[in-house]
Protein backbone atom coordinates (compact mmCIF):
# COMPACT_ATOMS: atom_id res chain seq x y z
CA UNK A 1 0.00 0.00 0.00
CA UNK A 2 1.51 2.63 -1.31
CA UNK A 3 0.89 6.11 1.54
CA UNK A 4 0.04 8.51 -0.85
CA UNK A 5 -2.22 8.11 -4.00
CA UNK A 6 -4.43 10.24 -6.42
CA UNK A 7 -8.15 8.82 -6.18
CA UNK A 8 -10.37 9.76 -9.62
CA UNK A 9 -13.66 8.64 -7.78
CA UNK A 10 -15.43 9.04 -4.44
CA UNK A 11 -13.09 6.74 -1.47
CA UNK A 12 -14.18 5.71 1.44
CA UNK A 13 -11.90 6.82 4.70
CA UNK A 14 -12.96 4.26 7.14
CA UNK A 15 -10.48 1.41 5.30
CA UNK A 16 -7.07 3.97 5.02
CA UNK A 17 -7.79 4.87 8.83
CA UNK A 18 -7.73 1.27 9.66
CA UNK A 19 -4.60 0.91 8.44
CA UNK A 20 -3.31 3.36 10.70
CA UNK A 21 -4.34 1.61 13.89
CA UNK A 22 -1.00 0.59 15.81
CA UNK A 23 -1.29 -1.29 19.59
CA UNK A 24 1.54 1.30 20.48
CA UNK A 25 -0.42 4.20 19.11
CA UNK A 26 -2.72 6.63 21.27
CA UNK A 27 -3.43 9.67 18.81
CA UNK A 28 -4.70 9.95 15.48
CA UNK A 29 -5.02 12.71 13.95
CA UNK A 30 -6.91 13.24 10.43
CA UNK A 31 -7.36 16.56 7.98
CA UNK A 32 -10.01 16.57 5.34
CA UNK A 33 -10.47 19.11 2.78
CA UNK A 34 -13.92 20.12 1.47
CA UNK A 35 -15.26 21.76 -1.46
CA UNK A 36 -16.83 24.97 -0.59
CA UNK A 37 -19.72 26.69 -1.64
CA UNK A 38 -16.99 30.15 -2.01
CA UNK A 39 -13.68 31.05 -2.77
CA UNK A 40 -11.84 34.43 -2.16
CA UNK A 41 -15.37 36.02 -1.66
CA UNK A 42 -16.98 33.99 -4.89
CA UNK A 43 -20.15 31.86 -4.91
CA UNK A 44 -18.59 28.11 -6.02
CA UNK A 45 -20.62 25.71 -7.49
CA UNK A 46 -18.15 22.90 -7.68
CA UNK A 47 -14.14 22.20 -9.37
CA UNK A 48 -12.23 20.01 -11.38
CA UNK A 49 -8.91 18.76 -9.87
CA UNK A 50 -5.95 17.45 -12.00
CA UNK A 51 -3.31 16.08 -11.57
CA UNK A 52 0.38 15.22 -13.08
CA UNK A 53 -0.36 11.75 -11.32
CA UNK A 54 3.26 10.06 -11.61
CA UNK A 55 4.80 12.79 -10.35
CA UNK A 56 2.10 13.95 -7.44
CA UNK A 57 1.73 10.22 -6.35
CA UNK A 58 5.82 10.50 -6.38
CA UNK A 59 5.91 13.67 -4.78
CA UNK A 60 2.94 13.50 -2.39
CA UNK A 61 5.22 9.89 -1.12
CA UNK A 62 8.25 11.90 -0.52
CA UNK A 63 6.17 14.12 1.44
CA UNK A 64 5.45 11.32 3.68
CA UNK A 65 8.58 9.68 4.21
CA UNK A 66 9.57 13.50 5.51
CA UNK A 67 7.39 13.48 7.78
CA UNK A 68 8.63 9.94 9.44
CA UNK A 69 11.97 11.66 9.79
CA UNK A 70 10.54 14.65 11.44
CA UNK A 71 7.81 13.42 13.59
CA UNK A 72 7.48 11.23 16.41
CA UNK A 73 4.41 9.18 14.08
CA UNK A 74 3.67 5.47 13.70
CA UNK A 75 1.89 5.63 10.23
CA UNK A 76 0.34 8.36 7.71
CA UNK A 77 -1.27 8.36 4.58
CA UNK A 78 -2.78 10.91 2.22
CA UNK A 79 -5.26 10.92 -0.62
CA UNK A 80 -6.37 13.65 -2.74
CA UNK A 81 -9.38 13.31 -5.18
CA UNK A 82 -8.97 14.78 -9.42
CA UNK A 83 -11.97 14.96 -11.66
CA UNK A 84 -14.82 16.97 -10.96
CA UNK A 85 -16.58 18.12 -7.31
CA UNK A 86 -19.55 19.28 -6.10
CA UNK A 87 -19.69 21.22 -3.25
CA UNK A 88 -19.14 19.28 0.27
CA UNK A 89 -17.19 16.75 -1.66
CA UNK A 90 -14.20 15.09 0.09
CA UNK A 91 -11.08 16.76 -1.99
CA UNK A 92 -8.33 15.63 0.08
CA UNK A 93 -7.72 13.46 3.25
CA UNK A 94 -4.56 13.06 5.43
CA UNK A 95 -4.57 10.34 8.89
CA UNK A 96 -1.84 10.32 11.04
CA UNK A 97 -1.15 8.45 14.18
CA UNK A 98 1.23 8.39 16.68
CA UNK A 99 2.28 7.56 20.31
CA UNK A 100 1.33 10.92 21.32
CA UNK A 101 -0.81 13.92 20.08
CA UNK A 102 1.44 16.67 19.25
CA UNK A 103 3.35 14.20 17.22
CA UNK A 104 0.18 12.85 15.44
CA UNK A 105 -1.44 16.78 15.09
CA UNK A 106 2.43 18.37 13.59
CA UNK A 107 2.39 16.01 10.98
CA UNK A 108 -0.84 16.34 9.75
CA UNK A 109 -0.88 19.77 9.68
CA UNK A 110 3.02 19.33 7.93
CA UNK A 111 1.42 16.73 5.39
CA UNK A 112 -1.33 19.28 4.04
CA UNK A 113 0.55 21.77 3.62
CA UNK A 114 3.57 20.49 2.03
CA UNK A 115 0.70 18.21 0.05
CA UNK A 116 -1.05 21.89 -0.89
CA UNK A 117 2.69 23.61 -1.87
CA UNK A 118 4.44 20.78 -3.71
CA UNK A 119 2.05 18.33 -5.20
CA UNK A 120 1.23 18.92 -9.14
CA UNK A 121 -2.31 18.95 -8.58
CA UNK A 122 -4.62 22.10 -9.92
CA UNK A 123 -7.57 23.49 -8.99
CA UNK A 124 -10.64 24.79 -11.69
CA UNK A 125 -13.34 26.36 -9.74
CA UNK A 126 -16.66 26.76 -11.40
CA UNK A 127 -18.22 30.16 -10.46
CA UNK A 128 -22.09 30.86 -9.43
CA UNK A 129 -21.54 33.90 -12.28
CA UNK A 130 -21.06 31.75 -14.61
CA UNK A 131 -16.86 31.56 -15.49
CA UNK A 132 -14.20 29.56 -14.27
CA UNK A 133 -10.73 29.52 -13.32
CA UNK A 134 -7.56 27.47 -12.81
CA UNK A 135 -6.28 28.66 -9.28
CA UNK A 136 -2.28 29.08 -9.91
CA UNK A 137 -1.90 30.94 -6.54
CA UNK A 138 1.92 32.54 -5.32
CA UNK A 139 3.53 30.35 -2.41
CA UNK A 140 4.32 32.25 0.70
CA UNK A 141 7.60 33.92 0.10
CA UNK A 142 7.01 33.57 -3.52
CA UNK A 143 7.57 36.99 -5.14
CA UNK B 1 17.66 18.84 -33.02
CA UNK B 2 16.24 16.48 -30.68
CA UNK B 3 12.31 15.49 -30.60
CA UNK B 4 11.17 15.76 -26.95
CA UNK B 5 7.40 14.96 -25.62
CA UNK B 6 5.78 18.26 -23.64
CA UNK B 7 3.03 17.75 -21.31
CA UNK B 8 0.88 20.95 -20.32
CA UNK B 9 -1.63 21.28 -17.37
CA UNK B 10 -3.85 23.25 -15.89
CA UNK B 11 -3.91 26.84 -17.69
CA UNK B 12 -1.05 26.03 -19.93
CA UNK B 13 -3.22 23.19 -21.16
CA UNK B 14 -5.92 25.48 -22.07
CA UNK B 15 -3.46 28.06 -23.40
CA UNK B 16 -1.92 25.60 -25.87
CA UNK B 17 -5.14 23.80 -26.75
CA UNK B 18 -3.64 20.37 -26.00
CA UNK B 19 -2.48 18.43 -23.23
CA UNK B 20 0.66 16.93 -25.16
CA UNK B 21 2.45 17.81 -28.45
CA UNK B 22 6.13 16.36 -29.50
CA UNK B 23 8.49 19.62 -30.48
CA UNK B 24 12.34 19.71 -32.16
CA UNK B 25 13.99 21.33 -30.06
CA UNK B 26 18.12 22.23 -29.38
CA UNK B 27 19.04 23.31 -25.61
CA UNK B 28 18.44 23.63 -22.18
CA UNK B 29 14.12 23.47 -20.47
CA UNK B 30 14.56 27.33 -20.23
CA UNK B 31 14.78 27.96 -23.86
CA UNK B 32 12.09 25.36 -24.33
CA UNK B 33 10.15 27.19 -22.59
CA UNK B 34 10.64 30.86 -23.57
CA UNK B 35 9.79 29.17 -27.45
CA UNK B 36 6.56 27.00 -26.40
CA UNK B 37 5.68 30.12 -24.72
CA UNK B 38 6.16 32.70 -27.87
CA UNK B 39 4.42 29.57 -30.00
CA UNK B 40 1.12 29.22 -27.97
CA UNK B 41 0.97 32.69 -25.66
CA UNK B 42 1.39 31.57 -22.05
CA UNK B 43 0.85 33.64 -19.21
CA UNK B 44 2.74 32.12 -16.51
CA UNK B 45 6.70 33.76 -16.77
CA UNK B 46 9.19 30.36 -16.07
CA UNK B 47 10.14 32.03 -12.72
CA UNK B 48 6.32 30.97 -11.69
CA UNK B 49 7.04 27.69 -13.06
CA UNK B 50 8.91 24.18 -11.58
CA UNK B 51 9.54 21.91 -14.62
CA UNK B 52 9.95 17.79 -14.74
CA UNK B 53 11.67 15.42 -16.91
CA UNK B 54 10.48 11.90 -17.25
CA UNK B 55 8.39 12.40 -13.95
CA UNK B 56 10.67 13.71 -11.52
CA UNK B 57 11.36 17.20 -11.11
CA UNK B 58 14.44 18.95 -13.16
CA UNK B 59 16.53 22.19 -13.16
CA UNK B 60 15.79 24.86 -15.74
CA UNK B 61 19.45 24.38 -17.25
CA UNK B 62 19.05 21.11 -17.66
CA UNK B 63 18.88 19.74 -21.28
CA UNK B 64 16.39 17.12 -22.40
CA UNK B 65 17.52 14.29 -23.98
CA UNK B 66 15.67 12.71 -27.33
CA UNK B 67 12.04 11.44 -27.06
CA UNK B 68 12.24 12.97 -23.21
CA UNK B 69 8.85 13.34 -21.31
CA UNK B 70 9.17 17.21 -20.60
CA UNK B 71 6.36 18.71 -17.92
CA UNK B 72 5.72 22.34 -16.96
CA UNK B 73 4.30 22.85 -13.95
CA UNK B 74 2.12 25.50 -13.05
CA UNK B 75 1.63 26.94 -9.45
CA UNK B 76 -0.60 24.32 -7.83
CA UNK B 77 -3.46 24.33 -5.83
CA UNK B 78 -4.31 21.13 -4.65
CA UNK B 79 -5.91 20.41 -0.77
CA UNK C 1 -28.48 17.06 19.78
CA UNK C 2 -25.69 17.91 22.32
CA UNK C 3 -21.63 18.48 20.99
CA UNK C 4 -20.23 16.74 23.62
CA UNK C 5 -21.59 13.25 25.18
CA UNK C 6 -20.24 10.55 27.45
CA UNK C 7 -20.83 6.94 25.83
CA UNK C 8 -20.94 4.19 27.54
CA UNK C 9 -20.19 1.85 24.46
CA UNK C 10 -17.95 1.89 21.23
CA UNK C 11 -19.72 4.58 18.88
CA UNK C 12 -19.80 5.11 15.19
CA UNK C 13 -17.62 8.36 13.80
CA UNK C 14 -19.14 8.32 10.41
CA UNK C 15 -22.69 9.80 11.63
CA UNK C 16 -21.07 12.21 14.26
CA UNK C 17 -18.46 13.43 11.16
CA UNK C 18 -21.80 13.67 8.96
CA UNK C 19 -23.72 16.30 11.62
CA UNK C 20 -20.52 18.58 10.85
CA UNK C 21 -20.64 18.90 7.05
CA UNK C 22 -21.11 22.78 5.98
CA UNK C 23 -21.13 23.62 2.58
CA UNK C 24 -19.19 27.38 3.45
CA UNK C 25 -16.44 24.48 5.82
CA UNK C 26 -13.72 23.68 4.05
CA UNK C 27 -12.10 22.12 6.29
CA UNK C 28 -12.28 19.45 8.75
CA UNK C 29 -9.53 18.51 11.33
CA UNK C 30 -10.99 15.21 13.98
CA UNK C 31 -8.56 13.72 16.79
CA UNK C 32 -8.95 10.34 18.37
CA UNK C 33 -7.44 9.06 21.45
CA UNK C 34 -6.97 5.45 21.32
CA UNK C 35 -5.65 2.61 24.09
CA UNK C 36 -2.18 1.92 24.00
CA UNK C 37 -0.24 -1.51 24.88
CA UNK C 38 1.59 1.09 27.45
CA UNK C 39 1.81 4.33 29.28
CA UNK C 40 4.80 5.87 30.91
CA UNK C 41 6.81 2.64 30.11
CA UNK C 42 4.49 0.10 31.54
CA UNK C 43 2.99 -2.19 29.02
CA UNK C 44 -1.01 -2.07 29.91
CA UNK C 45 -3.81 -4.91 28.95
CA UNK C 46 -6.83 -2.35 29.04
CA UNK C 47 -8.56 0.05 30.77
CA UNK C 48 -11.89 1.40 32.50
CA UNK C 49 -12.98 4.65 32.09
CA UNK C 50 -15.35 6.31 34.73
CA UNK C 51 -16.55 9.61 34.40
CA UNK C 52 -19.08 11.74 36.64
CA UNK C 53 -22.04 11.75 33.63
CA UNK C 54 -23.68 15.15 34.78
CA UNK C 55 -20.95 17.49 35.21
CA UNK C 56 -18.52 15.78 32.52
CA UNK C 57 -21.41 16.37 30.20
CA UNK C 58 -21.84 19.96 31.69
CA UNK C 59 -18.41 20.73 31.58
CA UNK C 60 -17.57 19.35 28.31
CA UNK C 61 -20.30 21.45 26.49
CA UNK C 62 -18.79 24.38 27.80
CA UNK C 63 -15.42 23.62 26.28
CA UNK C 64 -17.47 23.06 23.24
CA UNK C 65 -18.84 26.77 23.69
CA UNK C 66 -15.61 28.10 24.44
CA UNK C 67 -14.16 27.12 21.51
CA UNK C 68 -16.94 28.62 19.48
CA UNK C 69 -15.87 32.24 20.76
CA UNK C 70 -12.18 31.57 20.61
CA UNK C 71 -12.01 29.80 16.77
CA UNK C 72 -13.74 30.89 13.66
CA UNK C 73 -15.38 27.25 13.67
CA UNK C 74 -18.27 26.17 11.73
CA UNK C 75 -19.20 23.12 14.06
CA UNK C 76 -17.37 20.86 16.69
CA UNK C 77 -18.35 17.72 18.71
CA UNK C 78 -16.66 15.61 21.38
CA UNK C 79 -17.80 11.84 22.04
CA UNK C 80 -15.92 10.47 25.51
CA UNK C 81 -15.88 6.60 25.90
CA UNK C 82 -16.82 5.13 29.90
CA UNK C 83 -16.55 1.43 30.78
CA UNK C 84 -13.84 -1.47 29.70
CA UNK C 85 -11.65 -0.75 27.30
CA UNK C 86 -8.81 -2.95 25.22
CA UNK C 87 -5.67 -2.31 23.47
CA UNK C 88 -6.69 -0.58 20.24
CA UNK C 89 -10.15 0.72 21.17
CA UNK C 90 -11.20 4.09 20.86
CA UNK C 91 -11.50 6.35 23.97
CA UNK C 92 -12.46 9.63 22.84
CA UNK C 93 -13.35 11.39 19.36
CA UNK C 94 -13.15 15.14 18.44
CA UNK C 95 -14.19 16.47 15.08
CA UNK C 96 -14.19 20.04 13.74
CA UNK C 97 -15.05 21.81 10.33
CA UNK C 98 -14.38 25.20 9.58
CA UNK C 99 -14.06 27.50 6.56
CA UNK C 100 -10.02 27.15 6.96
CA UNK C 101 -7.77 24.72 8.21
CA UNK C 102 -6.00 26.72 10.85
CA UNK C 103 -8.94 27.24 12.90
CA UNK C 104 -10.43 23.81 12.34
CA UNK C 105 -6.63 21.99 13.46
CA UNK C 106 -6.62 24.59 16.41
CA UNK C 107 -9.94 24.29 17.82
CA UNK C 108 -9.54 20.24 17.10
CA UNK C 109 -6.42 20.33 19.67
CA UNK C 110 -7.86 23.10 22.23
CA UNK C 111 -10.85 20.62 22.28
CA UNK C 112 -8.54 17.47 23.01
CA UNK C 113 -6.66 19.90 25.58
CA UNK C 114 -9.31 21.16 27.86
CA UNK C 115 -11.23 17.96 27.74
CA UNK C 116 -8.35 16.00 29.39
CA UNK C 117 -7.73 19.18 31.90
CA UNK C 118 -11.00 19.58 32.75
CA UNK C 119 -13.68 16.82 32.21
CA UNK C 120 -14.77 14.68 35.07
CA UNK C 121 -13.40 11.32 33.53
CA UNK C 122 -10.99 8.80 35.43
CA UNK C 123 -8.91 6.71 34.01
CA UNK C 124 -7.98 3.26 35.62
CA UNK C 125 -4.95 1.10 33.91
CA UNK C 126 -4.83 -2.44 33.99
CA UNK C 127 -0.80 -3.92 33.76
CA UNK C 128 0.21 -6.87 32.47
CA UNK C 129 2.29 -7.37 35.54
CA UNK C 130 -1.38 -7.90 37.03
CA UNK C 131 -1.53 -4.40 39.31
CA UNK C 132 -3.87 -1.61 38.14
CA UNK C 133 -4.23 2.01 38.94
CA UNK C 134 -5.88 5.20 38.83
CA UNK C 135 -4.57 7.91 37.39
CA UNK C 136 -4.77 10.78 38.92
CA UNK C 137 -2.21 13.16 37.19
CA UNK C 138 -0.97 16.67 38.31
CA UNK C 139 -2.06 18.87 36.06
CA UNK C 140 0.85 21.50 34.14
CA UNK C 141 1.11 24.62 36.51
CA UNK C 142 -0.48 22.05 39.92
CA UNK C 143 2.39 22.55 42.46
CA UNK D 1 -26.85 18.79 61.15
CA UNK D 2 -26.94 19.22 57.56
CA UNK D 3 -28.40 15.78 55.47
CA UNK D 4 -26.05 15.52 52.39
CA UNK D 5 -25.39 13.14 49.96
CA UNK D 6 -21.40 12.65 49.32
CA UNK D 7 -20.71 11.06 45.44
CA UNK D 8 -17.06 9.13 44.92
CA UNK D 9 -14.98 8.41 42.28
CA UNK D 10 -11.93 6.72 41.03
CA UNK D 11 -9.80 6.25 44.12
CA UNK D 12 -11.80 8.18 46.33
CA UNK D 13 -14.18 5.60 45.71
CA UNK D 14 -12.27 2.58 46.11
CA UNK D 15 -10.70 4.07 49.67
CA UNK D 16 -14.54 4.63 50.81
CA UNK D 17 -15.91 1.54 49.68
CA UNK D 18 -19.26 2.78 48.39
CA UNK D 19 -19.98 5.38 45.44
CA UNK D 20 -22.34 7.23 47.70
CA UNK D 21 -23.18 7.91 51.02
CA UNK D 22 -24.76 10.05 53.29
CA UNK D 23 -23.60 12.27 55.73
CA UNK D 24 -24.38 14.42 58.60
CA UNK D 25 -22.81 17.71 58.87
CA UNK D 26 -22.21 21.38 59.54
CA UNK D 27 -19.79 23.66 57.72
CA UNK D 28 -18.29 24.17 54.31
CA UNK D 29 -17.06 21.70 51.91
CA UNK D 30 -13.35 21.73 52.98
CA UNK D 31 -14.17 21.18 56.45
CA UNK D 32 -16.67 17.90 54.89
CA UNK D 33 -13.67 16.71 52.94
CA UNK D 34 -11.29 16.89 55.93
CA UNK D 35 -13.92 14.90 58.22
CA UNK D 36 -14.61 12.47 55.61
CA UNK D 37 -11.00 12.19 54.46
CA UNK D 38 -9.99 11.36 58.68
CA UNK D 39 -12.58 9.16 58.29
CA UNK D 40 -11.73 6.74 54.78
CA UNK D 41 -8.16 7.11 54.87
CA UNK D 42 -8.34 9.34 51.48
CA UNK D 43 -4.48 9.98 50.39
CA UNK D 44 -5.63 13.66 47.82
CA UNK D 45 -4.82 16.05 49.82
CA UNK D 46 -8.04 19.27 49.65
CA UNK D 47 -5.64 21.03 46.93
CA UNK D 48 -5.51 18.34 44.36
CA UNK D 49 -9.67 18.05 44.48
CA UNK D 50 -12.12 20.24 43.03
CA UNK D 51 -15.80 20.07 44.27
CA UNK D 52 -19.11 20.28 42.88
CA UNK D 53 -22.60 20.87 44.52
CA UNK D 54 -25.67 19.18 42.64
CA UNK D 55 -23.98 18.55 39.91
CA UNK D 56 -21.73 21.92 39.15
CA UNK D 57 -18.42 23.18 40.43
CA UNK D 58 -18.58 24.76 43.48
CA UNK D 59 -15.98 26.82 45.94
CA UNK D 60 -14.52 24.97 49.22
CA UNK D 61 -16.05 27.77 51.29
CA UNK D 62 -19.68 26.91 50.33
CA UNK D 63 -21.77 25.42 52.32
CA UNK D 64 -23.75 22.51 51.40
CA UNK D 65 -27.90 22.90 52.33
CA UNK D 66 -30.19 20.46 53.17
CA UNK D 67 -29.97 17.08 50.76
CA UNK D 68 -27.47 18.81 48.29
CA UNK D 69 -25.60 16.31 46.56
CA UNK D 70 -21.30 17.06 46.87
CA UNK D 71 -19.04 15.23 44.81
CA UNK D 72 -15.45 15.29 45.19
CA UNK D 73 -13.57 15.80 42.37
CA UNK D 74 -10.05 13.92 42.03
CA UNK D 75 -7.44 14.76 39.16
CA UNK D 76 -9.03 13.89 36.67
CA UNK D 77 -7.46 11.66 33.40
CA UNK D 78 -9.38 11.24 30.31
CA UNK D 79 -8.62 11.68 26.74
Amino acid sequence: MTRFAIADAPFEIAPLRARLLRAEAGAYASFEGWVRDHNDGRAALGLRYEAYVALAEAEGARIVDEAFERFAIADAACVHRVGELAVGDLAVWVGVSAAHRDAAFAACRWIIDETKARVPIWKHERYAEGDAAWLHPRQPGEE
Amino acid sequence: MTAVTVLYFASLRDAAGVDRETVAHDGDLRALYAALRERHGFALPVERLRVAIDGAFARWDDVPGEGAEVAFIPPVSGG
